[in-house]
């Protein structure tokens, strides 16, 4: 297996883990950390390829990325803020008001 | 003029639609004006286009209207008077007037004057279009209209649940006759393409013949007269019908409407000329018919069940002269038989009357002197039903047992046996009813012997009429006035000897008949006690009518409405259907709440959810790449 | 890549744009909070309007090829989505943040827009950022009830996962075929690369989880209930268009390959299934709305089986019907003291007592969301269903239809709590606001135009 | 050799880190092992050359992103149910997700695909081409990014005054 | 006035009608009512007219509109009138009027929306009689629905929601399959031939192979059969029945049903001739059932409209035997069936409505001897009893009749030549009906009328004038019927041939043979 699909799979394997993060963790900040996970993941995968394929579209793509997730970042974290201060916890079991 | 025939049928029916809309509102007198008039003009005109009949000799048709003209079969209202359909129409409308007259007085008193008589031409103007109806159709709907006119007049005092039930009973059984007479009516368009009945005879007389079974025919149709005569196994309305006035017992239960079916099959007689298992069916269950009717009739305490009874058996003799293939013998017996029968009716109906209701003949007796006019019209009508020469019903009821005897279409000793048994039985239980109810010790009550008193003139009149037709009327030869139409079988040669022995024996029949009334009824009955305890089993089967009704109902009734409850309606429409589809409605529920359940509100469920997906859909392309 | 181009190409954008500065200023002058409606039609008319004028010229334009281009269809839909959020922008109140909810409200429009003449990944996928980040926010403007934050949230956890899926598929479909336009989508679908394969497989989950396809479905639930009227039917109606009509876009012209037919259909028909069902036992309008539009998304996923040809016919006029019933709906709802109670389904009961006209609305919006002639959610589903049976795929039209069959019985019951039952005691009778009025009254119009002449309307698409 | 080592050193770091933040308790070490992944990865793209977004990562994702986030970790350190116990109720089924997940996308790209080898240090273009790049061709889309984070400033104050309206 | 432009009126007046409602105020009752009155009265003019008008001696349609609708899938506003509706629109105008006065007295609640709903359904049913596209014919179809769901859901009885509900969801079950059918069929005309159409014209005589017409009739007759309703698929009827008002029942029972056995002449059979050859035992099995099912639940029932709900069962059954006689005089006979059936449960539905309006209860239990009380209403409960019964001289026996002739003349030479047994059974069984009809209509005279008078609310007042002119409609056209049906008989004669052609021979349509493995398109 070399390099370049070591480092697919690499990515792959990262947005895999943010992925199940979201499933496994109770923290919201960490599912937050767990989305940035996704993203890496993906920007290597992008990165690779961007190298193998010599373009710079692939680049620029990662730099829009970068941005979207700082932008979503900071949406998210006020939203966290705001349900900590209602619910006075950051464990995401406890947000089940809307259901059914 | 040409559509006097229309005229006949027409004239009751606007007897019908006076009284029934304005007759509360016009008071008695315009009731019976019309109620009586309408038909005695009816009469008239049957009397003229009888007149106009004999004077060409060639058979009147009178084309109403198309009913229905569908691709390229027509169905016509017609009517259409030849000797048969103007013996009938005769009878009919002639009897049928005279009764309207009795009425008159009978229903006096009655509140629903105006409705009684209304139902009363409505029943003549079935009736007429029944006789006169030149296709299968109209007589169809005549047949089916006079049903309907029964079943009012039989409940025609519907508080009283019995009576709407015996009405009721009425129509339905001849529905049943109905469905099988539809059945040949449909058969015979089939094979022959129209139901005009000219037509239909003339089809099967000629050189080739329908390809169909005229036997089948021929019993598809008997059904239907069963239902209408009253003919085992469909002759259980008849004596429950009785619980109608006593005139419309006259009228309709003995002298017309129950005739119907002995008219449909002369009038068919093309058709059974060449039905020979036809025709020995229609022998076969007449005279059994007759023979069991008698046998009830023996032991009846209701004076008119007794009279119903006895028409049943009269009714027998003629499906069994129809039977043997003497058509105009039947005929002949019907015209006589309208005669005494509706005299006996009327008579019963004075004698109730004037008894003030009273119908059982255990509490009458020693009437005779009290109300003397109807018991001499009510004694020659019994001798005259006994056929007791000279009396009408001796020449009529000769002949049947004659023909029995010797007609080479399906006569047989056997037959003309059991049917002379039958005529003594018949004189037998009719002197019976004389004795009973005229002589001997006076039974009912003092109150009731106080209040008897003879009916008006209104209804003695009748009376005296018809005694005296039931007399001479035997003179008048109708088989031979339908020779042509009708011809009689021909006869066994070798038999030709025995015909005047066979006479003597018919008389000595009735006289025995009489002998035997007047010894075990005669004094105080007491003999007759001792015979009923001596055959107690024999007694009770009889006065139990052999149980028909009942078994009817075990074997009809209770399972047609136990299948219609329990597997139709609660197994079927509410377990099966109605049960699966709310088991699917609940299993959509269920998938409902379930599904809903998943709906946790827990974010991890759902991006868990999202994982499986994603993790699926992938799986499922790598199986399709 | 002229100016004049851009000028015209990009105009609806560019009038968003304009928009968005503009209440940006209000913002900074004025307190009250009330001007903003105004403006926010004004400017979504004029948008609508110059995107219909374009679609009516026929104009096609490349203001940056490869990137971003300008055909009628494109801008027909622009149309059709900037005239769709004029009612959820009437009927909004000034009572959470006019001015920020406009702003919010303009810019995920632009990037609808975006998305609808998207020719690259680069900016197919911007525009879907620009798009649902600040519905995002738009959810929880309404902060009278803290549901709203926990919807927000799942919404947008879930929503970014679908984002990084986007992007993962995106590179795989990159790395399989070098490119980042649109058509490499379709020459993924076609060929039997893995890779390939895999980002096809996770585009359409994208796509699916915006959509709000079982089961990526989960979020559409909360995130509506948590939302105000507006709002949710701002996400039911022109979210959930805008990313049909960018899966039209997405899979433009491509055929499906027998194979990936029922990655297509199996989904899609799950959803209807299960939307219908969930739908039943809902005691909240916006919750029953939501369950609803999952089914919605599942029959409007079902004209991707039918001929590439019409699919843009059938999810255009689909999506208008339905979203103009949406709207519909949404506008004539009683008003009510607390935003929560206006959702109640009881506060529906013997509605036809009370304001008969906003009952009728409401019912026929009801009818045609369930398919039922002569509304035009009938011709709408009889299209898609036609294109699938012309397509060969006649098992599933049935058992779409079938499906379908499932829905009809939670909108009677709103009809039934409208009509059949007594009213909801000391339920208010209010006067109608002039706003939701107006709203009404701009779906009814093109809905009576649908009934009445569906094919004057389908002749123009 | 000694990019190829590093290569693997870095991938190592990046996978280590990445599992770390499924296991470890407190969000401060999550968010440590997070920077952990991400400045790995910015060492794997040094060594395959794409400075720039190298440079990127580290300059946005750990000088921005992450500050932002300890802050909110250091802000809200609440030490509740999901401190103590920090899995939710999914974790067997979640794993087992995620091994599946894995296993599908390791079978995706364990076959030969297009992805061919890369030498570390490949030069594939410098930051000269990528900015020309960036503002000839893309730069619709730097103008879209900055609509972005517009929307992105207004929906925070949107929030943060929302937040305001619901505690009144 | 051209005479196009007629038809036209009357279909779209019923609109009118809805839309003059809206300008009366919400609760000026009494104009409500009488401008529904005369807009119904102005439509049974016009309709008479035109039934006057049209020509029995012309083959097709007459009084044609045919405009582009949604011109790109072919489809039409094509409507006009043929034999096989021209007697139903006939029925459903002359109902109109009788159910609006009908519901004077008995609606009280919401009479606005009541009186524009039953403007809706006239709408609708007359749209789904003259309509000639499918398309068309769908949209009429499944409108109608939506005015019966809100007229039985609203003014119904305690149980209504059950019973509205079971009906729409029943309903909109077949229709759902028939959409899907309609679909497959026209593109596979299209497939086939090239032509894209919905007319009825061109889509007769489908030459698809047997097994796909079998579906595809199938999902048609599902649809048609439940409305009808055949046997097993009726239990929404007496629920319907029981739970809707009166003027519900009456359009229900009167024209409602009509549908389903107009869809079959009129679609189902003549679309796809093979497969209805094929299936003809399975519809006459189903139609004599009904028959006898319908008759056997009607004798067991304490509620007056569930026996008249089961008997309409009985009595379409009939019109289904007749139809699928596939004779002349079978099919005459249906269609005149159709209407008497019309008339006779009609009128037995509002006299029920009289009564319930006086008594408040539909228990036959409760009543009894009404003879005695109720003379007037009594005469025409009895008449219309007979007529239900096909007594000779009413509509009922013309009907019946005709149909047990059709369909005997059409089994008795299968049996005669050996060719097969059961037709002949059927026939006979279903003249056997004939018993049963009579033994559950006078169960329910006799209890109802005869027997010691007693009613839950003494003392009661007779019928008043507006019942009694009500009556006298509905009676005098069961007369008529039954007395002179042969005018009638000849406007439809030559569409009943056309059918019986369709479907025997083998018919000369758009369709090119598909190919054996199937027209799929």
């Amino acid at each position: 297996m070399d390099n370049g699909q070591l480092l697919v799979v690499l990515g792959a394997v990262l947005f895999a883990l943010g992925f199940a993060g979201l499933v496994l963790r109770r923290n919201v900040l960490v599912m937050l950390m767990c989305m940035e996970l996704m993203l890496n993941g993906v920007t290597l995968c992008l990165v690779v390829f961007a190298q193998q394929a010599a373009s710079t579209a692939a680049t620029v793509l990662v730099f829009l990325v970068f941005v979207v997730a700082a932008a979503e970042i900071a949406i998210a974290v006020p939203i966290v803020l705001l349900l900590a201060r209602h619910k006075h916890t950051l464990d995401l079991g406890a947000y089940t008001d809307l259901k059914g | 003029m040409s559509n006097l025939l229309t005229l006949i049928v027409v004239l009751p029916l606007a007897g019908f639609l006076l009284n029934g809309l304005a007759g509360n509102r016009l008071g008695k007198a315009f009731v019976s004006a019309v109620g009586c008039g309408l038909p005695a003009l009816s009469f008239a005109a049957a009397v003229a286009a009888f007149r106009t009949l004999e004077a060409t000799g060639e058979p009147i048709v009178d084309v109403v209207f198309r009913w229905a003209l569908i691709g390229d079969s027509a169905f016509e209202v017609s009517f259409y008077l030849d000797r048969l359909s103007a013996v009938m129409t005769l009878i009919v409308t002639g009897v049928g007037s005279l009764i309207h007259v009795y009425s008159t007085g009978y229903m006096k008193d009655d509140a629903s004057y105006a409705r009684y008589f209304a139902y009363l031409n409505l029943f003549l103007f079935f009736m007429l279009s029944l006789v006169l109806g030149r296709s299968l159709l109209v007589l169809f709907v005549g047949w089916e209209g006079v049903g309907l006119a029964s079943y009012l007049l039989i409940g025609f005092w519907f508080e009283d649940p019995a009576k709407a039930q015996a009405g009721k009973k009425a129509f339905i059984t001849n529905r049943v006759g109905d469905a099988g007479f539809l059945l040949g009516m449909f058969l015979i368009y089939t094979a022959v393409g129209t139901l005009e009945m000219d037509r239909v005879n003339a089809a099967f007389m000629g050189p080739e013949l329908p390809a169909v079974s005229a036997s089948l025919v021929g019993i598809l149709l008997f059904i239907g007269a069963t239902g209408k005569s009253a003919q085992i196994p469909l002759h259980v309305w008849l004596p429950d019908a009785m619980a109608g006035p006593t005139p419309v017992s006259a009228l309709i239960h003995a002298a017309t409407m129950v005739t119907a079916g002995i008219y449909l099959v002369a009038r068919l007689s093309g058709v059974y000329l060449h039905a020979p298992e036809a025709s020995e069916v229609v022998a076969v269950i007449g005279i059994l018919t007759a023979f069991f009717a008698a046998t009830i009739a023996v032991v009846q305490t209701d004076i008119k069940k007794v009279l119903a009874y006895s028409t049943i058996s009269q009714l027998g003799f003629m499906f069994l002269a129809l039977g043997v293939g003497a058509y105009g013998v039947a005929v002949f017996h019907l015209y006589t038989h309208a005669f005494f029968k509706a005299c006996l009716f009327l008579g019963a109906g004075s004698v109730i009357h004037a008894l003030g209701g009273e119908q059982d003949i255990r509490r009458m007796g020693g009437l005779a002197k009290r109300i003397p006019v109807t018991f001499i019209t009510f004694a020659v009508a019994t001798a005259a039903i006994a056929g007791l020469p000279p009396l009408a019903g001796f020449f009529s009821k000769d002949e049947i047992l004659w023909f029995a005897f010797a007609s080479e279409a399906g006569g047989a000793p056997w037959l003309w046996a059991l049917a002379s048994l039958t005529a003594l039985l018949t004189a037998f239980y009719m002197f019976r009813l004389l004795w009973l109810t005229f002589f001997g010790q006076p039974r009912m009550d003092a109150e009731t012997a106080h209040h008897i008193h003879e009916s008006p003139w209104s209804m003695t009149g009748i009376l005296v009429v018809l005694a005296f037709l039931s007399t001479v009327g035997g003179f008048v030869s109708i088989p031979h006035f339908l020779e042509p139409m009708l011809p009689l079988p021909a006869t066994d040669e070798h038999l030709h000897h025995f015909e005047v022995p066979l006479i003597v024996v018919a008389v000595l029949i009735g006289l025995a008949g009489l002998a035997a009334a007047a010894w075990l009824y005669g004094g105080d009955a007491s003999r007759a006690a001792r015979l009923g305890a001596r055959f107690t089993g024999l007694h009770r089967l009889l006065s139990g009518k052999y149980y028909v009704d009942e078994l009817y109902e075990a074997v009809l009734g209770r399972p047609l409405w136990w299948i219609s409850d329990r597997i139709f309606l609660r197994l079927g429409d509410r377990a099966l259907i109605d049960g699966t589809l709310h088991g699917l409605a609940g299993v959509a529920r269920l998938g409902a709440a379930a599904l809903a359940r998943i709906q946790t509100g827990n974010l991890h469920l759902y991006v868990w959810l999202a994982l499986i997906g994603i993790f699926a859909l992938l799986w499922w392309s790598f199986g399709h790449v | 890549m002229n100016a004049q181009t851009i000028l015209t190409a990009m105009l609806p954008e560019h009038l968003l744009l304009v928009g968005i500065l503009l209440l940006l200023v209000l913002e900074m002058a004025s307190r009250r909070e009330r001007e903003f409606l105004g403006v926010t039609v004004l400017v979504l008319f004029a948008a609508a309007f110059a995107a219909a004028r374009l679609a009516v010229a026929d104009y096609a334009g490349v203001p940056f090829p490869g990137q971003f281009s300008v055909d009628p269809a494109a801008a027909l839909g622009k149309a059709v989505l900037l005239a769709l959020s004029i009612p959820a922008v009437l009927v909004a109140r000034g009572e959470f943040g006019g001015t920020r909810f406009a702003i919010l409200l303009l810019s995920s429009l632009y990037g609808a827009c975006l998305m609808l003449s998207s020719d690259s990944f680069l900016t197919l996928f911007l525009g879907i950022e620009l798009m649902s980040m600040p519905v995002y926010a738009l959810v929880l403007l309404a902060m009278a009830r803290p549901e709203s934050l926990e919807g927000a949230l799942k919404y947008l956890i879930l929503g970014g996962a679908g984002t990084a899926t986007l992007l993962l598929g995106i590179s795989f479909v990159f790395g399989a075929t070098g490119s980042f336009a649109l058509p490499a989508f379709a020459e993924a679908l076609d060929s039997a690369d893995p890779i390939a394969q895999a980002g096809v497989v996770l585009i359409t989950v994208a796509f699916f989880l915006k959509a709000a396809v079982v089961p990526f479905h989960a979020w559409a639930p909360d995130a509506y209930e948590g939302a105000t009227v507006p709002v949710t039917a701002y996400m039911a109606t022109v979210v959930k268009s805008a990313v049909l009509l960018a899966a039209v876009r997405l899979f433009d012209g491509a055929e499906l390959p027998e194979g990936n037919a029922a990655l297509l259909a199996a989904l899609p028909l799950a959803s209807m299934v299960w939307g219908n069902l969930t739908a039943m036992r809902q005691a909240g309008f916006r919750r029953m709305i939501a369950y609803s539009s999952i089914a919605h998304a599942g029959y409007l996923f079902f004209a991707f089986l039918g001929p590439a040809a019409g699919r843009f016919e059938a999810v255009l006029f689909y999506v208008v019907a339905y979203g103009l019933m949406n709207l519909l709906a949404f506008v004539s709802l009683p008003a009510a003291g607390r935003d929560a109670d206006r959702d109640r389904l009881d506060n529906l009961k013997g509605l036809f007592r009370r304001s008969p006209y906003a009952a009728i609305l409401i019912g026929a919006a009801m009818l045609s969301l369930a398919g039922i002639p002569p509304f035009p959610g009938f011709v709408a589903k009889f299209l898609i269903f036609r294109n699938v049976i012309e397509a060969g795929y006649t098992g599933w039209a049935v058992a779409g239809l079938l499906g379908s069959y499932l829905g009809i019985y939670f909108y009677l019951r709103v009809i039934q709590f409208m009509f059949m039952s007594p009213g909801a005691e000391g339920a208010a009778e209010e006067p109608p606001r002039l706003a939701a009025f107006a709203a009404s009254l701009c779906c009814l119009l093109p809905v009576v135009l649908l009934t009445l002449f569906p094919g004057w309307v389908i002749d123009r698409l | 050799m000694i990019g190829q080592a590093l290569l693997w050193f870095f991938a190592a770091g990046a996978l280590a880190g990445g599992v770390a933040m499924l296991v470890l308790r407190h969000p401060m070490h999550v968010a440590l092992s997070l920077i952990g992944t991400m400045l790995s990865l910015a060492g794997i793209y040094a060594a395959l050359g794409v400075h720039v977004v190298a440079v990127f990562q580290v300059l946005i994702y750990v000088g921005a992103v992450m500050v932002f986030m300890v802050y909110a970790i250091m802000l809200l350190d609440v030490r509740d149910t999901s401190f103590t116990s920090r899995y939710s109720g999914l974790l067997i089924p979640g794993v087992a997700g995620l091994a599946l997940f894995i296993g599908a996308l390791v079978y995706v790209l364990r076959r030969e695909g297009p992805v061919g080898d890369i030498a570390p240090g490949a030069t594939a273009f410098r930051v000269e081409r990528f900015s020309v790049d960036f503002l000839h061709e893309y730069w619709l889309h730097f103008e879209l990014t900055s609509v972005l984070l517009l929307a992105a400033v207004v929906a925070a104050i949107a929030i943060l005054k929302a937040k305001r309206r619901g505690d009144g | 006035m051209s005479e196009p432009a007629m038809l036209n009126l009357v279909l779209f007046l019923p609109v009118l009608g809805m839309v003059m409602l809206l300008l009366v105020p919400r609760d000026a009752h009494g104009t409500v009512r009488g401008l529904a009155l005369a807009v119904m009265l102005l439509q049974l003019a016009l309709t008479v007219v035109l039934y006057q008008a049209f020509d029995p001696q012309v083959a097709g349609l007459q009084f044609e509109t045919r405009l582009p609708w949604i011109a790109d899938w072919g489809v039409y506003y094509h409507i006009g009138l043929d034999g096989l509706n021209v007697l139903l629109v006939l029925l459903t105008a002359f109902l109109g009027p009788l159910v609006v006065a009908g519901a004077f007295s008995a609606i009280d609640k919401d009479v606005k929306l009541f009186y524009a709903m039953v403007f809706l359904i006239q709408f609708a049913m007359l749209g789904t009689f003259v309509a000639q596209d499918l398309f068309l014919f769908y949209v009429f179809w499944e409108t109608m629905l939506i005015p019966m769901f809100l007229i039985i859901g609203i003014w119904g009885g305690e149980r209504r929601i059950y019973a509205t509900l079971k009906f729409v969801l029943y309903t909109a079950f077949g229709s759902i399959l028939m959409l899907a059918a309609v679909i497959y069929l026209v593109l596979s005309l299209q497939a086939t031939s090239g032509i894209t159409s919905f007319a009825f014209t061109d889509l007769y005589g489908s030459r698809l192979p047997l097994d796909i017409q079998v579906l595809l009739l199938g999902a048609f007759a599902l649809s048609f059969a439940i409305k009808v309703p055949v046997v097993p698929f009726h239990t929404w009827l007496p629920d319907a029945h029981v739970e809707a008002p009166t003027a519900g029942s009456v359009i229900l029972a009167g024209v409602l049903l009509k549908m389903g056995t107009y869809g079959f002449i009129k679609l189902g059979f003549p679309l796809f001739p093979d497969a209805a050859r094929a299936l003809t035992p399975a519809v006459m099995v189903l139609a004599v059932v009904s028959i006898v099912y319908g008759a056997c639940l009607a004798l067991v029932q304490d509620d007056i409209k569930k026996i008249i709900a089961y008997s309409s069962i009985s009595h379409l059954g009939y019109v289904m035997l007749g139809l699928a006689s596939f004779e002349l005089i079978g099919i005459q006979g249906a269609i005149i069936q159709m209407v008497s059936h019309g008339l006779t449960a009609g009128g037995l539905f509002l006299m029920v409505g009289m009564i319930y309006e006086r008594c408040h209860t539909r228990d036959l239990a409760a009543y009894g001897g009404l003879a005695r009380i109720l003379p007037v209403y009594s005469v025409f409960f009895m008449i219309l009893t007979l007529a239900a019964i096909g007594l000779p001289t009413t509509s009922g026996f013309t009907g019946e009749f005709l149909v047990l002739l059709g369909a005997f003349d059409a089994a008795w030479p299968q049996y005669a030549n050996g060719a097969a047994t059961w037709p002949l059974v059927l026939a006979c069984t279903a003249v056997l009906g004939v018993v049963l009809g009579a033994l559950y209509m006078l169960r329910l005279a006799q209890k109802f009328l005869f027997g010691e008078s007693r009613a839950p609310h003494a003392p009661l007042t007779d019928l008043n004038l507006r019942e009694k002119l009500i009556l006298v409609a509905i009676v005098a056209a069961v007369f008529v019927l039954g007395l002179f049906p042969d005018s009638f008989m000849q406007k439809t004669e030559l569409a009943a041939r056309e059918y019986q052609q369709q479907v025997l021979v083998e018919p000369e349509s758009r369709w090119v043979r598909a190919a054996p493995d199937g027209g799929s398109p």
